[in-house]
């Protein structure tokens, strides 16, 4: 067999750091790289592998052919885990001992020297201007510091403890194993409605994803605990596609869901602007919009009969079709032209920008009048969005904010 | 090397009451295979070399005489786990493992398993796989019995969730997915961990795609990993230790094989479990 | 039980027209005639009908109930018309393979004041105006066929501004008059659209007076309209003079021989308006022209001047006719200017709106029917909707829309 | 790594006889594999066979003959395993009366042919499919010319177009003279002297 190596960098820690200091103060972004691991958890955190590491192979015979196979493995971690906590159990008593210096130094009681406490004294005594706060000198339990270490991923005997260890990726794997099961069990049943003509109870049962998406490949990779590229990503949300898009696919509801996140819906709710009932029970909406360096004011009344009054004037306001057009878009989508009246307050900007700017007005005062469907409607259609984009400025040396002047070599 | 084997026969002729109480305790009632039957056997253990090593074995541990005793005692078996009645040639004929691919895609390795060519497309000899398979699921059975880890390797992907949950329900490993390179010879890396094999890998199909063959099967080999695989008439049996020609397209053979494999698996399990053997 | 026949007979109209043509009498006295268009029952006798024709083809007989109908107009009036209506809407009848107008309010007021006329009055003057595109050219048209159909003398300029612009144009010193200035082309060009426009009802008319246009060359007093026309054809020299000639002989006949002159200007501001662009008529020094030196302006502003009896003056203005910084706005002050105004003031203004929801709806249903809109969600109510919202219900607009979706 | 890296040298099993032997694994740290290897070593090899033999049938020639002759008779059911295409009765049929050698085998074909055609299966040769094809495409011509000219004579005029396009897509392609002519040189009758 191969001679171990270490997989983790622990020893390069100890290395690297000043042994023996009185101040337990690491520079924490030397560190940085250890940090790096998300997958890693510390040891005696998970039940499964305090227990696994503590009962230590004392009561073993001599070891069979097997028996020595495996122990090879798994000595070789129980030792690196000793070491660890050797190790950490050590820079405890440093921190310790540097948390009661530091109490000193600062006059205070070093019985009731708190965290919060050290994290003040190290700010006074070591003052720093670095920007990336990572980067400045901290004094933290060495638990927060070190990077964890990882739980064994097979017991005792030598076995993985996961049927797809072999896979490296055995969570991912098995999560797409997962799904496709699912999906078979869903062609299954289509199949037997198929057979028994039960068309009609398919219909609705598929499920609406809308207003939510795939989790990222960071957020999988985390949830996952396992290096997941790119690829691999891509080929999971392939198969999710799939799982979704089929008729049945309310009835995995919930694992859906599960990877799956929503996307900002309490912002809509804050959004809705407050309904003032005039006399006579007409409802009347305002809310503002902004476009370049457009701002309007749009007020929405509701019932109405489709007037539509900018500045004073009716949509001869705008000259071209085209501004007329975005103005329509949002009585559109909410199906509201012709159902109520609008009354304008715009200014600055040219054309393009008020119409913009009215635009998204009205999109958020029809909120007040219609229906959470049709709001989220609204918001996937983008009308609620404002649109971030501004003039760009001139740049010295250049014609404009990216046109170069002429030049010629001679 | 022989030792241990040495060891047991030493055992079983000077203390036959010992080998006995052994066969009557783990219900052995078939014969003890007579040692002359294989001719292999005989040339290897020959008495001086014998002799020499015996001198270097340390004396084992009681504990563990009596462990590789019933090991050992169980290979003298020619069927412990009664392969010989899972599949008949019939059986066989109906999961269509003859069937072969076009002839222009023949291995030259594969040419004395092929019975002859029908209509342009090799035909597997049948009744060279049935001994093949047989003597295969016995070992399976052995290895596991004895507590070895099997994977389970194939690139079909009609019946990938398949053989994913065969290994899972047999509580053994499976590895269907894209073979990253390295996952043996690299694995300390790969793993982090110091390297963990398999004890056996069963290929269903020993191709990785039409043109390739299955990287796993070079890893195998290189860190002396018993391969059993199904090797269709395109595939190369050479680097297989224990190679099954038949056809390894096919759902329907597919699933034969898996049935066989499970069952096998899971008698060698219940065996294991009922000699007490830890 | 009964809202459902009538929807259906309503449905069936819309899709074919032979019925519609019977059925459309007893459809426009029924209330609420079609309900797919209705959202809530109070507005139902509001909403427009699909019925967007009339089998009425004289104009003298449209009534307020004909608002927002589409009218054939005959051949042989189209005749008529043809020379007077805007070629692009001309255009878009041949397209449609029929002339068809729209029968619409201020048609109907101007008829209506047109009825009620007492002729022996000086000649009173009515002003259309409306925003661009909003249908004034077409109303004129509207009340010109009435008054061809009554037999009226029609005197029409159908843009006045082709007389003041048109840097290419031959401008020659007036052989009447040294400091004005003759458009021989535009002359001939408009006595042919005379001639034109009234066919056979000029048999009759002599001059009363002697035209010496040379030393050699005269028209002796009692010389019929169609000679002086003839001879304004084949001598361009003398077009410009040929029209105020004729004109001056309708002003002085028009009483004596009770006959009704219509005088039709589109676009008036541009005889009192100057012109500044670059294409303004300049003479042989390269000064530009006022429109008061051109001839044929000067002939045709006698015919607004109230002096006159036994005729009608119609005039529409058109921010076309102003320069660019003079549009801001389409009321008759403000385009006609100070002097403009004051020649024509007293004037009735009557204001051309843009369409009602009906007439839209009306326009929007025969672009269906003539297969003008074919885009399937043109042709639905969100569509009909849209279109309405887009191009604010102005006629000239729509048409815009619907020619380009 | 124990264990050599040339693993197309030697069988794993050699390889790591030859690593205990040396000493370099201990007999202890042997994988457990190794007594099973040892046990049930994997069967050598046979040597490769130069020449794989083409599997061919008595029945494969009757066939041939058969569809030398006769077009193709049509689709069978085959998810029904009770009913038999005709090929298949034809050679059932040939080989029966061949094996009770009533008939000479030069009358064998002709024979079969006729105790099929009493049992009313209908057969067509090439030449006959061809002939019906031939008037066919006149009959079609005809019809064509009749229509351009208005008219349709009675008897086509209620024409089922289903029908008339089942025939023509059921009509194969004849078979070109040589392959026949090649074919017909192989004598049936020979295979069956070889002792089975």
């Amino acid at each position: 067999m191969m001679a171990g190596i270490s997989p983790w960098t622990v020893k390069a820690v100890f290395n690297g750091t000043i042994p023996s200091r009185r101040l337990f103060i690491v520079f924490a972004n030397k560190h940085n790289l250890d940090f790096g691991t998300n997958n890693v958890a510390r040891l005696s955190s998970t039940p499964d592998g305090n227990d696994r590491l503590h009962t230590a192979p004392k009561t073993q015979n001599k070891p069979t052919a097997k028996a020595v196979t495996i122990s090879k493995a798994m000595r070789a971690y129980m030792e690196q885990a000793k070491a660890y906590d050797d190790k950490m159990k050590a820079e405890v008593a440093d921190f310790e001992i540097g948390k009661r210096h530091l109490a000193n130094i600062m006059g205070e009681d070093p019985d009731s020297f708190t965290q919060a406490d050290v994290d003040r004294a190290i700010e006074y005594l070591l003052p720093s201007g670095l920007y990336d706060k990572k980067a400045r000198p901290v004094m933290k339990d060495p638990y927060e510091i070190f990077p964890k270490k990882k739980a064994a991923q097979f017991g005792l005997d030598g076995r993985p403890y996961h049927w797809m260890y072999f896979t490296i990726l055995p969570n991912y794997y098995s999560t797409l194993y997962e799904i496709t099961w699912k999906l078979e069990a869903l062609k299954d049943s289509e199949d037997q409605m198929r057979a028994e003509n039960r068309l009609d109870e398919m219909e609705g049962q598929s499920f609406n994803t809308a207003s939510s998406e795939w989790i990222s490949l960071q957020a999988l990779k985390t949830r996952m605990v396992e290096n997941i590229k790119e690829k691999e990503y891509n080929h999971f949300v392939t198969l999710m596609e799939r799982l979704v898009s089929h008729p049945l696919s309310g009835r995995e509801q919930n694992f859906i869901m599960e990877w799956r996140v929503s996307l900002q819906a309490e912002e809509l709710e804050s959004a809705v602007p407050e309904v003032e009932v005039e006399e006579g029970g007409r409802m009347c909406a305002t809310a503002t919009g902004t476009r370049k360096s457009s701002n309007a004011i749009v007020k929405v009344y509701k019932p109405g009969s489709g007037n539509f009054i900018i500045n004073g004037k009716d949509l001869t306001y705008f000259p071209q079709n085209l501004y007329r057009e975005t103005l329509l878009l949002p009585l559109m989508v909410s199906d509201l032209l012709g159902k109520v009246d609008t009354e304008v307050d715009v200014e600055l900007g040219g054309p393009t920008g008020q119409a913009g700017a009215i635009r998204l007005g009205l999109s958020r005062a029809l909120l007040a009048f219609v229906e959470d469907d049709v709001k989220e409607k609204m918001r996937l259609s983008g009308l609620l969005t404002k649109d971030p984009r501004k003039r760009e400025r001139k740049k010295p040396g250049q014609q404009g904010a990216r046109r170069k002047f002429t030049w010629k070599k001679r | 090397m022989a030792a241990s084997i040495g060891k047991v026969l030493l055992r079983a002729n000077s203390v036959p009451a010992n080998l006995s109480i052994l066969c009557r305790e783990h219900q052995l009632t078939c014969s003890v295979r007579s040692l002359s039957t294989s001719q292999r056997w005989t040339s290897r253990i020959s008495p001086a070399w014998f002799q020499q090593e015996s001198v270097q074995v340390p004396t084992p541990h009681p504990a563990t005489d009596t462990r590789e005793a019933t090991l050992n005692a169980t290979l003298q078996h020619e069927d412990y786990f009664g392969v010989k009645d899972l599949a008949t040639l019939r059986d066989l004929f109906n999961a269509r493992v003859h069937l072969g691919h076009n002839s222009g895609l023949r291995h030259p390795s594969m040419s004395p398993y092929i019975f002859g060519a029908r209509q342009g497309c090799d035909i597997i000899d049948l009744e060279q796989t049935l001994p093949l398979l047989q003597q295969a699921l016995n070992v399976t059975g052995h290895i596991v019995y004895r507590g070895g880890m099997v994977l389970f390797l194939s690139r079909q992907m009609q019946v990938l969730p398949w053989v994913e949950r065969l290994a899972r329900e047999l509580g053994e490993y499976s590895h269907c997915r894209p073979w990253q390179r390295g996952t043996f010879t690299n694995s300390s890396s790969l793993f982090g961990t110091l390297p963990i094999y398999p004890e056996l890998c069963i290929f269903l199909g020993t191709q990785d795609t039409v043109f390739e063959t299955h990287r796993g099967v070079t890893e195998a080999s290189k860190l002396l990993i018993p391969t059993v695989g199904i090797v269709d008439t395109n595939c190369d049996v050479d680097p297989i230790t224990y190679p099954v020609p038949g056809n390894d397209d096919s759902p329907v053979a597919l699933h034969f094989y898996m049935h066989l494999f499970r069952s096998v698996i899971l008698k060698a399990k219940e065996k294991r479990k009922a000699d007490g053997v830890k | 039980m009964a809202a459902s026949i009538r929807q259906k007979l309503s449905s069936v109209a819309s899709r074919t027209n032979s019925l519609l043509r019977k059925s459309v009498t007893s459809i426009e006295h029924t209330p609420c005639v079609c309900s797919c268009y209705s959202t809530a029952a109070k507005r139902l006798e509001q909403e427009p009908r699909t019925a967007f024709r009339t089998n009425e083809t004289d104009p003298r007989k449209h009534t307020i109930d004909h608002v927002g109908l589409y009218y054939s107009v005959p051949d042989e009036e189209m005749a008529v018309l043809k020379t007077g209506v805007h070629p692009w809407h001309l255009r878009m009848m041949k397209s449609f393979n029929e002339s068809c107008m729209m029968v619409r309010k201020p048609a109907l007021e101007l008829k209506g004041y047109l009825d009620k006329l007492n002729l022996k009055h000086p000649v009173p003057r009515f002003l259309l105006y409306g925003r661009r595109g909003s249908g004034k050219t077409m109303t004129m048209q509207h009340t010109i066929q009435c008054c061809h159909k009554n037999g009226w003398i029609i005197v029409h300029v159908p843009w006045a501004g082709q007389w003041v612009r048109g840097w290419y144009k031959e401008v020659a010193v007036s052989t009447y008059k040294p400091d004005r200035y003759d458009l021989p082309a535009d002359s001939a060009e408009w006595l042919n659209h005379f001639r034109a426009q009234n066919q056979g009802k000029l048999t009759g008319l002599k001059t009363t007076s002697e035209y010496i246009w040379t030393k050699r060359e005269k028209a002796e007093a009692g010389t019929s309209f169609d000679e002086i026309i003839n001879f304004g054809l084949s001598r361009l020299k003398f077009s410009s003079d040929c029209v105020g000639v004729l004109l001056k002989e309708l002003r002085e006949q028009a009483e004596l021989k009770g006959l009704k002159v219509l005088v039709a200007v589109d676009s008036v501001n541009a005889f009192y308006v100057q012109w500044n662009q670059l294409n303004a008529l300049k003479n042989i020094e390269k000064k530009k022209l006022q429109p008061g030196e051109i001839s044929l302006v000067h002939n045709f502003k006698k015919m607004l001047n109230p002096d006159w009896t036994h005729g009608v003056a119609i005039c529409a203005v058109s921010e076309e006719a102003n320069d660019e910084d003079r549009r801001e706005n389409f009321t008759p002050v403000y385009l006609l200017g100070q002097e403009g105004f004051e020649a024509l003031d007293p004037f009735v203004p009557i204001f051309v709106p843009e369409y009602t929801e009906k007439e839209a709806l009306s326009n929007i249903n025969y672009f269906i029917d003539r297969n003008w809109i074919q885009n399937a969600h043109g042709k639905t109510d969100e569509g009909k909707k849209e279109l309405m919202f887009v191009s604010n219900r102005n006629p000239f607009n729509l048409a815009k829309i619907c020619a380009q979706s | 790594m124990a264990g050599s890296r040339r693993d197309k040298l030697g069988s794993i099993f050699s390889r790591l006889t030859g690593l205990l032997r040396s000493g370099a694994i201990k007999e202890e740290d042997r994988p457990i594999w190794y007594d099973v290897v040892k046990a049930f070593p994997p069967r050598p090899k046979p040597p490769p066979k130069q020449n794989i033999p083409n599997i061919l049938y008595p029945e494969d020639f009757v066939r041939v003959h058969f569809y030398n002759t006769y077009t193709d008779p049509g689709a069978t059911k085959l998810a029904d395993g009770k009913i038999k295409s005709v090929q298949q009765r034809f050679v059932d049929q040939y080989l029966e009366l061949h094996e009770k050698k009533s008939v000479p085998t030069e009358h064998l074909f002709e024979e079969t042919v006729r105790i099929l055609k009493e049992g009313g299966v209908k057969l067509i040769t090439h030449e006959e499919r061809r002939d019906a094809q031939k008037s066919q495409v006149k009959d079609r011509e005809y019809q064509r010319e009749s229509r351009n000219k208005g008219t349709l004579p009675d008897k086509l005029q209620p024409e089922d177009p289903f029908t008339a396009n089942t025939t023509v897509i059921s009509s194969r392609p004849v078979k070109t003279q040589a392959t026949e002519s090649e074919s017909s040189t192989v004598n049936i009758d020979s295979l069956f002297q070889d002792p089975r």
